[in-house]
């Protein structure tokens, strides 16, 4: 099912790159459906919803994720400070080079990603035109590369990052962040923080690739708009509010990991690096984790 | 039959309210905004020719009968760009799609550029002079072995009167009343 | 009329307008618009049903408060004084939001980018071209002709057929097309 | 059209419309139809086989059976005539035969016609008490009414119940056929036609003799260049049926079979039966093709040799006048110099005359003149197109182009701005005269006549009685009106004959000179003098006499006429009741089958589906210029049917599906199916704009190089069924049967 619809996203994305100037459906076979649809009491409301969403609020949330978001880590960084572990202890092996590879690809994409997204939300400040236009092509080619990063991420780890009971108890602790105490934190190899990151990445990811591809697309016709009872044109603008608000979510979690990797646990980022964890981090952080490799003998 | 005053207006009512209410739905929606401040002054309007120099040709469509008005633009020997005849009696300035495309008539790329001539399934380039040797010569051929009415000649409502009546009487001379044209369709 | 306060506006007669394209072709021959891409569109609803049937030709039509405007992330649209909704295809980054935001799908999208990706928006001008220098070159290739700068009305306008089409001042427009429905001999 | 467009929109209140499609054919002469219902609260009636965007604009539609016309409008007139609702008045006066017509409609019962027409019987009578109450009213027909082997009484049926209502001569009435191509009036009035001389002298001795005369020719030089003298008064072959003179599969009767075609702006596949065009072709010695853009002709045959295209100027490269549909004479200047290396049309037969030898007979009229009241050489170089408008202007004389100076044309292209559109009547520098001076344009001074026909209006400003053309009497009965019918301003009370040499003096009271007898013409046809024209217009007369219409035409094989079924006909019960004429020995000089083909077999048990063409907005004719256009072809990009939903479930068929339709004729074409309610499950509707695709077959390699349209398709007309009009033989197209089965 997965298989299928990667492969139809690829073979639209080509596709789209071949299509002329034909006509779109949108303005085309669909205009009718879609003229006499609008503000008719009996149809969606997403064409007024988008305009509302976009035109008063998509921008400011951004503008507050990006704003709040970091400071309230500063804040955090500033009251509670870092963690430090001994980097002297032994040193567990976490990650393969292939999946640092994977990661560093995704970071590559998410690198790309945001800070084009973000120019083309904030395009206006920008003065639009060919720079804010490179930045939606340039937006296209980091979906390409994290299409490439997020597929093997997700078969590594999906095993993994499956809820278990320590999630409940991290959360309800959050993660032991909220207080300097080295104390003992229920996780296993990823916590629920963490956790939460993949499934934002991979889900909502690909839920990002959805909808940016058919906001890309446009014109393409693989029942989506019929499963949803939507017609095409507010098939488009369902995209493209999903989009936005994952979009919020994943760089809120993407600012919240960057800082959990560079700033809140000292040196904790060598772990994608070398692919080794300090033994005293995952002894407190992953506690579960670090029981198992006890009782496995491999610490 | 309706009574006309008696239906009209309260039919007259709904209909462009429903009309105004689809117009409405993109400015009413709207009206939730503020437009104060995206106001912008017009561009300097100062009235140009675009094409300056060019004269204004009337002219009549080619397409049917109605014989709509047309006013061409014409810049050094070139149509650059048709404009519509609001003064003209019968058309008023208006067009169909056919009548306001007439001059890509003109600069249409599947024009027949030269004479042609097929030879073996290839279409050759020929000059004209080539043209109405070999045709003529063939034609008299045709004509000397089996009479004038060897030929058919079509006509069409393409023509103008002069070039109708001319037809006629080129048909007439070359002995045959193996004429006809599109009315008879 | 009071040209200062005028907002210009489209009216369709769908009693009078024929789906006979001639706004649609005359547009796309008037701009030298690529195939496909219609800034004017003739629509008919309730084909073959007796009594039903309409026809209506739609483009922009030049909201006060325009959706597209306002969803715009980059601010290429301006709305002229007298109510024309003109964008600048140099600041437009072709990304569809006028498009999701317009209540009569007018903007569009010919696939003129790199690689045969979407361009930037093209939408009915009005006939009143763009924001490069009036009847220049540039303006002419990027909008369209300029009619309105010549004093001349948009040529779907000027060509309709049937005089369905009517432009100009919002309230002089309506007030036209209602004379036209109460001296129609059965109204609907 | 005896009326104009700007005439019906002030002053009809009805408009009946039948068998024409203004929405799709002629926009701008709906928009007429449209302001009617705007300004006059005009009511529009609808009769077609298919609910059309004309239709969608009507008060009533009625969608009638194919091929039905004639019983339809007996049906109006039985109800007309049983409530008394005929203009007693102006039939007495001015109409002969009318009592036939009222025995033959007396046996068409709303009931009866109903079930011949398809039309419900209320409807029937709600439209002829429509018609009987609302005046005055408009009928307007196109190729719908033609278009049919009964084409002839079709057109005469229309003008029939016009005369009944008494809407002839009024302004808001008449019969308004509309017409095709931009100069199809024109050309039809120039005669570019197998069965007559320009202005539809017909092609007896007399007028050749007239005609050797204007060319300033030897009548005898001119007889010689004919095969033989009968010949020369013998129809050709017409563009319906020119085929059988290459193929000879039925009986022809020419001098010889048909070895050259030489067309010139005609699309080849605007006629039916294009799979046996194809045939001939292939079998053509010489085919010579003149157009500005590829004929269809050179590109559906297989033929690799003998053909040559020659590259011909369009309409506004060149120069000259052109004939409105509503008789208007319109000066259409050159906008640019003709491109690449075409040539305007008269220089390709200038060329060719030249090689052919009869290059100084052919222009010789361009440098005539009348001078003294006499035809004469009075110059000896020509220039074009004025010396030509100046020859036609002096030789056709039967429907009045003597008024179609170019002077007066050109003046009145100047000033278009000057006419009122509702009158067509000028101010200023055209004060007094119709914009385009509408035919009959009797002399130089004449204003030209807007609405043909009416009596109410002085000849010298534009009235007229009919026309006297059958005789001043039959079995007995004065075919001239009484006092009651007296024109305008004319000294004469009542009807007059025809003005000729003989009776000008009796019928004008008046006494010619011995000059003026001398350089007199025969008759008002003939008379280069003027002279007739001048004393006429002293008298307020037309010369074309003032009679009455005539609704019997005796020499006609229905002299009034009759309903007859198609010839693949729906209804074989009808058949049995209505059956078509007997088979023609020859016209146009081939013979012709009916009853044989009607009585073949049973067509409808094997092709069940109706055929009715139609046209597109986009495209006109067969599309050959249009289909080069990106724009206009991208609205319809491919050919296509017209299908109900209904029709194709039976047949496994989606919307977009292909599908075969096969004729009785045994061709076939590929075509997509789409779905539209404008069509019932009995009939489909094609369009007949598409060439280059024969029988499934794309032959658009045969184009030559960048001339291929952008759209090509099948042409319906390859399955047109077999059938021609009895008189003027054009063929069916719009009654036919057809079998559909998914491709």
């Amino acid at each position: 099912m997965m298989k299928k619809y990667w492969f139809v996203l690829i073979t639209s994305l080509l596709a789209a790159s071949i299509a002329s100037a034909a006509d779109s459906r949108i303005w085309g076979g669909m205009i009718l459906a879609n003229i006499l649809a609008y503000g008719q009491e009996h149809a969606t409301r997403l064409g007024p919803l988008f305009t509302t969403l976009q035109a008063f609020y998509f921008r400011k949330i951004f503008a507050g994720v990006l704003l709040c978001v970091p400071a309230a880590f500063l804040v955090h960084y500033l009251v509670l400070g870092q963690k430090v572990f001994s980097h002297d202890g032994e040193k567990i092996f976490v990650f393969s080079v292939f999946k640092r590879l994977v990661h560093w690809l995704a970071a590559l994409a998410f690198i790309i990603l945001i800070p084009t997204g973000l120019m083309m939300v904030f395009g206006r400040y920008l003065g639009g035109g060919t720079l804010v236009a490179t930045a939606r092509h340039l937006h296209g080619v980091g979906t390409v590369v994290f299409l490439v990063a997020v597929i093997p991420m997700f078969l590594f780890w999906v095993a993994e990052m499956l809820p278990t009971r320590d999630d409940m108890r991290w959360v309800l602790m959050a993660g032991g962040y909220l207080s300097r105490a080295k104390q003992e934190i229920p996780a296993g190899k990823f916590n629920a923080g963490q956790k939460m990151w993949f499934w934002m990445v991979t889900l909502g990811g690909s839920g990002m690739i959805a909808t940016g591809a058919a906001l890309y697309l446009q014109d393409f016709d693989y029942g989506a708009a019929s499963l949803l009872g939507l017609s095409q044109i507010d098939l488009l603008r369902f995209c493209a509010i999903v989009h936005n608000f994952l979009a919020m979510a994943i760089i809120a979690n993407f600012i919240t990991h960057v800082y959990m990797a560079l700033f809140a646990i000292k040196g904790v980022i060598s772990s994608m690096i070398t692919g080794y964890k300090e033994e005293e981090e995952v002894r407190f952080l992953h506690s579960s984790f670090y029981k198992k490799l006890k009782g496995q003998r491999q610490v | 039959m309706e009574n006309a005053q008696g239906n009209a207006p309260s039919k007259i009512g709904r209909r462009s309210f429903l009309k105004l209410a689809a117009i409405g739905a993109g400015i009413g929606a709207a009206s939730a905004f503020t437009a104060g401040k995206s106001l912008r002054a017009a561009s300097a309007e100062e009235i140009k020719n675009p094409f300056p120099g060019s004269k204004r040709v009337k002219t009549i469509c080619s397409i049917c009968s109605a014989g709509c008005g047309i006013i061409a633009e014409v810049q050094n020997g070139v149509w650059v760009r048709q404009d519509v005849a609001q003064d003209h009696p019968i058309s008023q300035g208006s067009h169909c799609c056919k009548g306001i495309d007439q001059i890509d008539l003109i600069k249409s790329k599947q024009r027949v550029k030269f004479p042609l001539k097929k030879v073996n399934g290839e279409w050759k380039r020929i000059t004209w002079d080539q043209a109405v040797d070999e045709i003529s010569a063939k034609m008299l051929k045709l004509r000397a072995e089996n009479g004038p009415d060897v030929a058919m000649f079509l006509g069409s409502a393409k023509f103008n009167l002069q070039q109708a009546y001319y037809f006629r009487k080129f048909t007439a001379m070359w002995g045959t009343n193996n004429i006809d044209h599109v009315a008879r369709v | 009329m009071n040209y200062e306060q005028a907002r210009m506006k489209f009216i369709c007669d769908e009693h009078r307008c024929i789906e006979c394209f001639g706004c649609a072709v005359a547009c796309s021959e008037a701009h030298d618009l690529p195939v496909g891409i219609s800034r004017r569109k003739v629509l008919t609803v309730f084909e073959g049903i007796e009594g039903k049937e309409y026809s209506t030709s739609i483009a922009c039509m030049h909201c006060a408060d325009a959706p597209c405007q306002k969803v715009c992330p980059v601010d290429c649209f301006y709305i002229r004084e007298d109510g024309i909704v003109l964008h600048d295809k140099k600041k437009c980054i072709g990304c569809g939001y006028c498009l999701y935001a317009c209540p009569f799908g007018a903007p569009q999208f010919p696939k003129n980018g790199a690689f045969g990706t979407r361009g930037v928006m093209d939408k009915c001008t009005l006939c009143a071209g763009g924001p490069e220098e009036t009847n220049s070159a540039l303006e002419r290739q990027l909008y369209g002709q300029n009619r309105i700068a010549e004093g001349k009305v948009p040529i779907c306008a000027a060509v309709c057929a049937t005089n369905a089409l009517l432009v100009g001042d919002a309230e002089e427009i309506s007030a036209i097309y209602r004379k036209r429905v109460s001296s129609r001999g059965k109204g609907a | 059209m005896t009326n104009h467009f700007g005439d019906v929109a002030g002053h009809s209140k009805l408009i009946f419309i039948i068998g024409a499609n203004s929405a799709a054919a002629n926009p701008i002469g709906m928009k007429h139809f449209l302001q009617a219902r705007d300004r006059n609260s005009a009511q529009l009636v609808v009769v077609d086989p298919v609910f059309t965007k004309t239709a969608a604009k009507a008060d009533h539609y009625l969608r009638i059976r194919t091929g039905t016309d004639v019983a339809f409008i007996y049906g109006l007139l039985h109800v007309i005539f049983k409530n008394g609702w005929e203009d007693t008045d102006f039939i007495n006066a001015r109409v002969y035969g009318m009592d036939d017509i009222k025995a033959e409609a007396g046996k068409w019962t709303p009931e009866l016609t109903s079930d011949v027409t398809g039309i419900p019987a209320d409807k029937i009578i709600q439209v002829a008490t429509l018609l009987a109450k609302t005046k005055p009213a408009t009928v307007v027909w196109a190729l719908g009414i033609t278009q049919h082997s009964t084409g002839t009484s079709n057109t005469r049926i229309l003008p029939i119940l016009q005369l009944v209502l008494g809407n002839m001569g009024k302004n808001g009435g008449g019969c308004n056929i509309i017409r095709g191509h931009d100069n199809v009036q024109g050309s039809t009035d120039m005669c570019c036609l197998a069965d007559s001389l320009p202005g539809y002298y017909g092609l007896d001795e007399g007028p050749w003799k007239y005609f050797a005369k204007s060319w300033g020719v030897d009548y005898e030089w001119l007889k010689a260049r004919f095969a033989a003298p009968e010949w020369m008064t013998a129809k050709g072959f017409s563009l319906a049926k020119w085929w059988q003179g290459v193929l000879q599969e039925e009986k022809t009767y020419s001098s010889s079979p048909i070895r050259a075609l030489w067309v010139q702006g005609n699309g080849i596949t605007s006629m039916t039966q294009t799979a046996k065009v194809q045939e001939a072709l292939d079998k053509l010695d010489l085919l010579v093709i003149a157009d500005p853009f590829v004929n269809e002709a050179a590109v559906i045959t297989h033929q690799k040799d003998n053909i040559y295209i020659l590259p011909v100027a369009t309409q506004f490269e060149t120069e000259g006048s052109v004939t409105a549909t509503n008789r208007s004479a319109q000066w259409r200047s050159k906008v640019v110099e003709p491109l690449y290396e075409s040539r305007p049309d008269q220089e390709v037969m200038f060329a060719f005359a030249k090689k052919f030898g009869f290059y100084d007979e052919l222009t010789k009229g361009m440098k005539m003149g009348v001078k003294d009241r006499q035809l004469t050489h009075v110059k000896d170089t020509f220039s074009w197109p004025d010396d030509a408008s100046l020859e036609i202007a002096r030789t056709i004389k039967t429907i009045g182009c003597d008024g179609w100076t170019p002077e007066r044309l050109r003046k009145h292209q100047e000033n278009w701005d000057m006419f009122d559109p509702g009158t067509l009547l000028g101010s200023g520098p055209v004060a007094g005269e119709y914009y385009g001076l509408p035919w009959p344009c009797w002399d130089a001074k004449h204003p030209g006549s807007p609405v043909l026909y009416d009596i109410g209006t002085a000849v010298n400003e534009g009235g007229m009685g009919f026309r006297n053309r059958f005789g001043l009497e039959h079995e007995g009965v004065s075919q001239l009106p009484d006092r009651s019918v007296t024109v305008k301003g004319s000294r004469i009370t009542g009807g007059y004959p025809e003005i000729t040499k003989e009776n000008i003096e009796t019928v004008l009271g008046i006494q010619l000179s011995a000059e003026e007898k001398e350089r007199m013409g025969a008759n008002w046809k003939v008379d280069f003098s003027g002279i007739i024209q001048e004393k006429c217009r002293e008298a307020g007369v037309a010369p074309y006499g003032n009679a009455k219409a005539r609704v019997k035409v005796w020499e006609f094989p229905d002299p009034v006429p009759l309903h007859r079924e198609p010839l693949h006909s729906s209804r074989p019960d009808l058949v049995e009741k209505y059956p078509t004429y007997a088979d023609q020995k020859n016209n146009f000089r081939v013979a012709v089958r009916f009853i044989s083909e009607q009585k073949a077999q049973e067509w409808v048990k094997d092709f069940p589906v109706m055929l009715v063409t139609m046209r597109v907005v986009n495209l006109s004719g067969a599309g050959m210029l249009e289909r080069t256009s990106k724009y206009l072809s991208h609205i319809t990009p491919e050919m296509f049917a017209h299908i109900h939903p209904d029709l194709a479930a039976g047949k496994g068929l989606r919307d977009g599906d292909m599908m075969w339709l096969h004729s009785p004729q045994g061709t076939k074409i590929k075509v997509k199916a789409k779905f539209s309610s404008t069509v019932t499950p009995d009939r489909i509707a094609l369009p007949y704009n598409f060439a280059g695709v024969m029988q499934g077959v794309d032959m658009s390699s045969n184009y030559p190089d960048e001339t291929r349209p952008y759209a090509v398709g099948e042409s319906s007309n390859t399955i047109t069924n077999y059938g021609f009009d009895i008189i003027t033989q054009i063929p069916e197209y719009n009654a036919g049967l057809c079998r559909i089965e998914k491709a």
